[in-house]
């Protein structure tokens, strides 16, 4: 009756989450395991240093895949404007980079051709390695809390936020190309040698650079991990399926949001300073509103409620576009499209949707995958106008185990807030 | 075994299967590509698909077009040129891509692609890394002469400083600079702009449009307030329709404010529509009303392979002497290997259709001819001014004064 | 002079981002379908131009306007039934399938067209221009106003005076309500899409008349589309007259004032939306439902 | 006794329709205050204003001595006041145990939030046993009935500790036994606790009303014991003096 912000520790006793078979239990850390080892060992042996490279660039894209799989598959964000923070990162490493290498007069060789005569003020502090690395993180991190505050608290969402997150990428976009002198507009950064004292030009010294891409997924996998099983992730569930409700407890939905997608922001950031050295190049082209795009249907494609999911399909999708288009350079966009348009509609949560309903077939022996599959579900935001999602009436999947916090399991949103409805809010 | 940890495993020997059918890929034949075997494998790399499709699918055919044609007269070293075409969808980062693979997966002999200088710039590192060659096809902005790269198209000194002559000779003291936001019209105006101080013509504006960029009333509007004698317009693919519609339709005509084009050729006429942009001035080097026999021929080839209603274009028929230049190369090297073409092709020279054109083995660009041409009604350029006689190179513009301090 | 000119500047722009916004406000704001290959149903209309030329002469453009509509119309009704019915109540989901589906379209596009431009010729009658007092005003902008406006009246009648477009109404503000009292709404979402795609195709034949045909065409205009209808508010006609209005004089002012300001004006007016939503988050204008009691 | 909410003054306008006018109203601690009125009379409205989700055009909310006009939803409920929903709203893919968790987390240091639930904090236990939920605990909030959702709810107000509870028709849709059942639910609540209830159900304001006020048309029109409202004439003729059919629809939906 006090009220006071008195706080209540945990007691120990009790049930926790509940217990799981021991086979289960271990089938999350044996995949991630083996598909580390895969990364590391194998991949590495049997892959020509091109091929090594390609998969070194998808893996940059799959740290961004985690990032977005905790943004929008937890916290219902839609965002399309991902290739911003990427870019960040990016270009934050790169103005780096570039100094290192720069040419006479200190000065990088496309400051030398736009005629640009002394180093701008804004690139002399990347001169240092540090500041450099910081801003890799900081950069994005802070524009999306920027961000976030300004539409999250506003109640900006849905597709609202998925537009202005779109708009956002255009923008900066053309920001980046109208100061050619500046960030080397469309050509943007080129012609990297060095990568903090590793040659880029040395098979070897790639390799590493690799290795070193593979230990930052797996750091940002486990990170994401941890935050989307503990209290924080389940605050994110309920801020996607019910962002009104989680108001009345006593939580901000705007700051909950805001973190979420300041961390995806960063993880972006990371990706793209890693992508600069081990692609070699970052243009404007990386980062727009296709790029962006491409960033999401791969998520999409693996399965958006899954963490391994984004990734798995992170990966599948960058390999299928290479793939598809080293086979047939004239029709490989059919075939990728028309992998996008089989996937959202036969597969609406992706191949980790498919993987776990085909486990729960196997499991009960009670329902066909294909009955589940073709259930819709519903989006990632709340349909504000409170009408329920088809389907939303049995919402329990049986192949939501009970614990939620292995990477590879599903988390369906459903919720479908009456506040909103009294709120005389438009469906988002 | 618990049933839990089989599934993993099973992914992971899929991710295997997965991982060494990407290892097979790389069929350790493929090597003949260089030389040995019967076939000398080329590689093509343009955008087929994206924005950048609309101008470099033509490149694509025209080079084709030149391979074909080798090969029906015996090929080169008496073996037939396989061209292997890949897309770079118009991203810079794919172009770097797929010249990797052309390069270490298909072990080309040389590759003929690109169109924006992003294109060039994101390809460039890869050519030089790996001691391979690229033959570009368009005209450019200078300031760069890579050992690896062959720049068939024309570089500044061959185009615009040609253009503003003309406009000099035409007794135009005013100019308004109108160009797309990228690399190559910001280098070109930071040309004319130092052209201009130095022959006593002022630049009254200088506007840049995102590329794609479609509404350009206010442009024009400021056009109309600025009243140039002429505008020097650097605008990129679709945007030109636009610029081209709007400007006709605020009533200014080519006779009142002429503009020199260096980015509108045959192909763009159609799509802008030639009445549209009839009267109006543009700068290359070569035309579909080029005279002379071999242009003939080459006209004749292109509309019967590709279609009557086809028109041919300087770019298209850059990439086509490319093709043709290289072969030479080969034929006086002897092989493919890149030294010995890169040795043999300085002051190669050979007669294409814009007339003879000639390596300059200083900077690996081509000598050419700069030519005038006003469009005409029915779609087709027709020449008012050439250089009359080749060009020589000059991507540094070291042999022009005003030009100190531009690199 | 200069300042009137960029006045009436800016309500042409306005005009050209209504018209391509206006089929977005339905199948946007009514079904919450973001609708990524709506571009690409402006191309189908530019096109359907471009193919009833050789019929019908330089007159096409007037021709093709009904033809547009019902070509793109049926593609999204096409759309409609194939894929996106599967979609409703996950809206969001539909950006990724339609972004797939345009990609399909562009390159059915080039396969069939060939990748360069192709030309539209306008009419004898659109080459000239207004004189309003030295501020001249093209004819192909005057009918492209003329005809925005000339939509958002026929679309305005339609919803308020005739049986279905009154359904569609009862729809887009509460499909629930609208359901059990009879509406079907499955019925009504079909015709929205073919309305909605169908003014896609009118805007797609306005726009050969100013800018370029090509398979490309739609992705230029896409993302300020979309801009326009959050703007405007969801499903907001009213909202979506007045936002492109808005934007399309502030673009023109920025563009005007600022040198080298096209890129620059992108960037403010994606600012501008940033800072209004902060006053406005719901758009411009919200239906208000009272809460209930 | 202290009076811990005071209404001043309050008026509320929607695009012109007047939904609450000139409104005063007093709740002391430890009060069990039922709110009626016929539809329309501005009850929702009332809690609305005063948990934050609408602004009023002016007036003041005082509660505890602070004001509450111009704070966020979220600072309302920190400050310990806790509503329930018509329509009940939980979060379907967490379990009962985990809403009751999330419901009692705000009031925890910063750090619990980034590491996983471990066993079960006190106030949660306590919830879970008042609202007979123990042994759903882990069953997902997805598949309750009705009634268990509108405990549930009740049950992650009471994890938050607040000192004002605003229960919006707790019972309407539940079953006779459901409604027992929440009759007692909120008397052992009402022992702790200072609560609000909305309610039309007037067997269940009967049983378990103590104190009622009754709105009508944005109005406060009368406040007392249930015999002393239903014997005024205002609130018979707000109630009853309509047409007939009126008033049975009333009834109808009343029980």
């Amino acid at each position: 009756m006090t009220g006071a912000v008195a706080t209540v520790p945990d007691r120990t006793a009790g049930p926790g989450p509940a217990p799981l078979s021991r086979s289960r239990r271990l089938a999350g850390p044996a995949l991630f395991v083996a598909v580390g080892l895969l990364l590391v060992a194998v991949a590495p042996a049997v892959l020509s240093p091109f091929r090594l490279d390609l998969l070194g660039k998808y893996l940059c894209y799959a740290i961004v895949a985690v990032g977005i799989g905790l943004a929008w598959g937890r916290g219902g964000m839609l965002t399309l404007g991902q290739g911003v923070f990427f870019g960040l990162g990016g270009y934050a490493m790169g103005m780096h980079l570039k100094l290192r290498e720069a040419g006479p007069g200190g000065l990088p060789d496309f400051m030398v051709w736009s005629g640009v005569e002394s180093l701008p003020a804004l690139w002399r502090p990347f001169a240092n390695p540090v500041f450099a690395l910081a801003m890799v993180v900081l950069l994005p991190v802070t524009v999306a809390v920027l961000l976030g505050l300004l539409v999250f608290r506003q109640r900006v969402r849905g597709a609202y936020f998925a537009v202005l997150s779109q708009a956002l990428a255009a923008a900066f976009v053309i920001l980046l190309v109208g100061q050619q002198g500046l960030t080397g507009g469309t050509n943007g950064l080129t012609n990297f040698q060095m990568f903090y004292g590793l040659d880029l030009y040395q098979p070897g010294d790639k390799r590493f650079l690799y290795l070193v891409v593979v230990a930052v997924l797996g750091t940002m996998f486990l990170l994401a991990w941890q935050l989307s099983r503990s209290r924080f992730g389940q605050l994110l569930v309920a801020v996607r399926d019910g962002e009104d409700r989680v108001r009345f407890l006593g939580y901000e939905p705007a700051v909950v949001k805001t973190i979420a997608f300041a961390v995806s922001a960063g993880m972006a950031g990371i990706a793209g300073a890693l992508f600069v050295p081990m692609v070699g190049l970052l243009s404007p082209a990386n980062l727009g509103i296709v790029a962006s795009l491409e960033l999401l249907i791969g998520v999409a494609i693996g399965g958006r409620f899954s963490l391994a999911g984004a990734v798995g399909g992170a990966l599948l999708v960058n390999y299928a576009k290479t793939i598809f288009s080293e086979e047939s350079a004239d029709n490989w966009i059919y075939l990728q499209g028309a992998m996008f348009v089989i996937v959202m509609i036969w597969a609406p949560r992706g191949l980790a949707g498919l993987a776990a309903d085909a486990r729960a077939a196997v499991r009960h022996r009670r329902r066909p995958p294909s009955r589940s599959v073709a259930a819709p579900i519903p989006s990632g935001t709340p349909s504000a106008n409170g009408s329920a999602p088809p389907g939303s009436a049995d919402p329990v999947d049986p192949a939501r185990p009970v614990d939620d916090a292995r990477p590879a399991d599903q988390i369906e949103p459903t919720g479908v807030p009456a506040v909103a409805a009294q709120r005389g809010e438009e469906p988002a | 075994m618990p049933r839990g940890v089989r599934k993993p495993l099973v992914m992971a020997v899929a991710a295997a299967l997965l991982l060494s059918a990407t290892g097979c890929a790389e069929d350790p034949t493929a090597a003949s590509g260089a030389g040995s075997g019967s076939t000398i494998k080329v590689g093509i790399l343009h955008s087929l698909s994206g924005t950048m499709a609309i101008s470099e699918v033509t490149v694509r055919d025209a080079e084709l077009l030149a391979i074909e044609e080798i090969n029906a007269a015996g090929g080169v070293l008496g073996k037939k040129i396989e061209p292997v075409v890949e897309d770079g969808a118009s991203d810079w980062p794919t172009f770097a891509e797929k010249a990797q693979k052309l390069i270490s997966q298909d072990k080309v002999a040389t590759v003929f692609g690109g169109w924006t200088s992003a294109s060039r710039k994101a390809m460039l590192p890869v050519f030089e890394r790996n001691k391979a060659l690229l033959w570009y096809p368009v005209q450019y902005e200078g300031l760069e002469s890579s050992p690896y790269i062959f720049y068939t198209g024309a570089t500044t000194n061959q185009q615009i400083v040609p253009g503003l002559d003309y406009l000099k000779e035409q007794g135009k003291k005013s100019i308004f600079l109108v160009g797309s936001d990228y690399v190559f019209p910001r280098t070109a105006n930071k040309i004319i702009k130092a052209y201009a101080a130095a022959n006593g013509m002022t630049v009254l504006g200088e506007e840049y449009t995102p590329l794609g960029h479609t509404e350009y009333s206010t442009v024009v509007n400021k056009l109309q307030q600025a009243k140039p004698d002429a505008v020097f317009n650097t605008l990129n693919g679709d945007s030109n329709v636009a610029f081209f519609k709007q400007l006709r339709s605020s009533g200014i005509t080519a006779a009142a404010m002429p503009t020199v084009s260096v980015s509108v050729a045959e192909e763009e006429v159609v799509g802008i529509g030639p009445e549209n942009v009839a009267g109006h001035l543009v700068a290359w080097n070569y035309y579909q009303t080029t005279s002379g026999a071999r242009n003939d021929t080459f006209v004749k080839a292109f509309k019967g392979k590709y279609g009557a209603a086809k028109v041919t274009s300087d770019p298209m028929e850059a990439g086509y002497n490319a093709v043709y230049l290289w072969a030479e190369s080969v034929k006086k090297a002897g092989s493919v290997e890149v030294e010995a073409v890169k040795k043999a092709s300085a002051g190669i020279s050979l007669e294409t259709p814009e007339g003879t054109v000639t390596i300059d083995g200083e900077n690996q660009h081509v000598f050419k001819t700069a030519r005038i041409g006003l469009v005409q009604p029915d779609g087709q350029i027709k020449e008012v001014w050439n250089s009359g006689k080749p060009i020589k190179p000059d991507p540094y513009l070291k042999g022009y004064p005003w030009a100190t301090g531009l690199s | 002079m200069a300042t009137l000119n960029q006045l009436v500047i800016g309500a042409s722009i306005g005009a050209v981002l209504l018209l391509i916004a206006l089929g977005l406000t339905f199948t946007f704001g009514q079904m919450g379908v973001i609708n990524m290959a709506h571009g690409e149903f402006i191309m189908a209309g530019a096109y359907t131009a471009y193919l009833l030329q050789p019929l019908v002469g330089t007159q096409s453009v007037l021709v093709a306007l009904p033809v547009a509509f019902a070509v793109a119309g049926v593609l999204g009704l096409i759309l409609e039934r194939l894929a996106i019915r599967h979609f409703y109540g996950r809206p969001l989901d539909t950006l990724l399938l339609t972004w797939g589906i345009s990609l399909i379209l562009q390159q059915v596009a080039r396969d069939i067209f060939g990748a360069p431009n192709v030309q539209v010729r306008a009419p004898g009658w659109l080459t000239g221009g207004l004189d309003l007092g030295g501020v001249r005003l093209p004819y192909n902008r005057v009918f492209i106003m003329v005809l925005a406006v000339g939509c958002v009246v026929a679309i305005w009648l339609y919803l308020t005076r005739m049986r279905h477009g009154r359904r569609m109404r009862a729809v887009m503000q509460n499909r629930q309500l609208a359901a059990v009292s009879g509406v079907a709404t499955e019925r009504v979402d079909q015709l929205t899409f073919f309305i909605g795609s169908g003014l896609a195709g009118v805007a797609g034949v306005a726009l050969t008349l100013i800018g370029p045909v090509g398979p490309t065409l739609g992705t230029n205009y896409i993302v300020d589309a979309f801009l326009v209808v959050v703007a405007g508010g969801l499903g907001q006609l009213r909202g979506a007259v007045i936002a492109a209005f808005a934007l399309g004089i502030l673009n023109s002012f920025v563009e005007f004032w600022v040198d080298n300001g096209a890129s620059f004006a992108k960037v403010v007016v994606f600012a501008v939306i940033i800072a209004f939503l902060q006053l406005r988050p719901q758009g411009m204008f919200v239906v208000r439902t009272r809460a209930l009691s | 006794m202290t009076e811990l909410l005071q209404v001043r003054g309050l008026n509320v306008v929607f695009s012109g329709f007047r939904a609450v006018t000139d409104l005063d109203f007093t709740v002391s601690a430890g009060e069990l205050r039922f709110l009626i009125g016929p539809n329309g009379a501005g009850k929702t409205t009332l809690i609305d204003v005063i948990t934050g989700l609408t602004r009023p055009t002016s007036g003041s909310v005082r509660f505890a001595g602070e004001e509450l006009l111009g704070r966020r939803e979220h600072q309302i409920v920190r400050l310990g006041i806790g509503r329930t929903f018509q329509t009940s709203v939980v979060f379907e893919q967490l379990t009962v145990l985990e809403n009751l968790d999330l419901a009692a987390t705000f009031r925890r240091p910063l750090g619990t939030l980034l590491r996983r639930r471990r066993g079960i904090a006190d106030q949660v236990a306590e919830a879970m046993e008042i609202t007979g939920l123990a042994e759903l605990a882990e069953r997902p909030a997805g598949v309750l009935s009705h009634g268990q959702r509108q405990w549930l709810e009740i049950g992650m107000l009471l994890a938050q500790r607040p000192s004002l509870l605003l229960l919006d028709e707790p019972v309407a849709g539940m079953s006779r036994d459901e409604r027992a059942r929440t009759g007692e639910l909120l008397r052992l609540v009402a022992k702790e606790h200072t609560v609000i209830v909305v309610e039309h159900d007037m067997d269940f304001l009967r049983r378990f009303a103590s104190t009622v006020t009754v709105l009508h048309e944005g109005r406060l029109l009368c406040e007392g014991t249930v015999a002393q409202v239903q014997a005024d004439p205002r609130v018979q003729e707000v109630y009853l003096g309509r047409t007939r059919k009126e008033s049975a629809e009333l009834v109808k939906e009343a029980s």
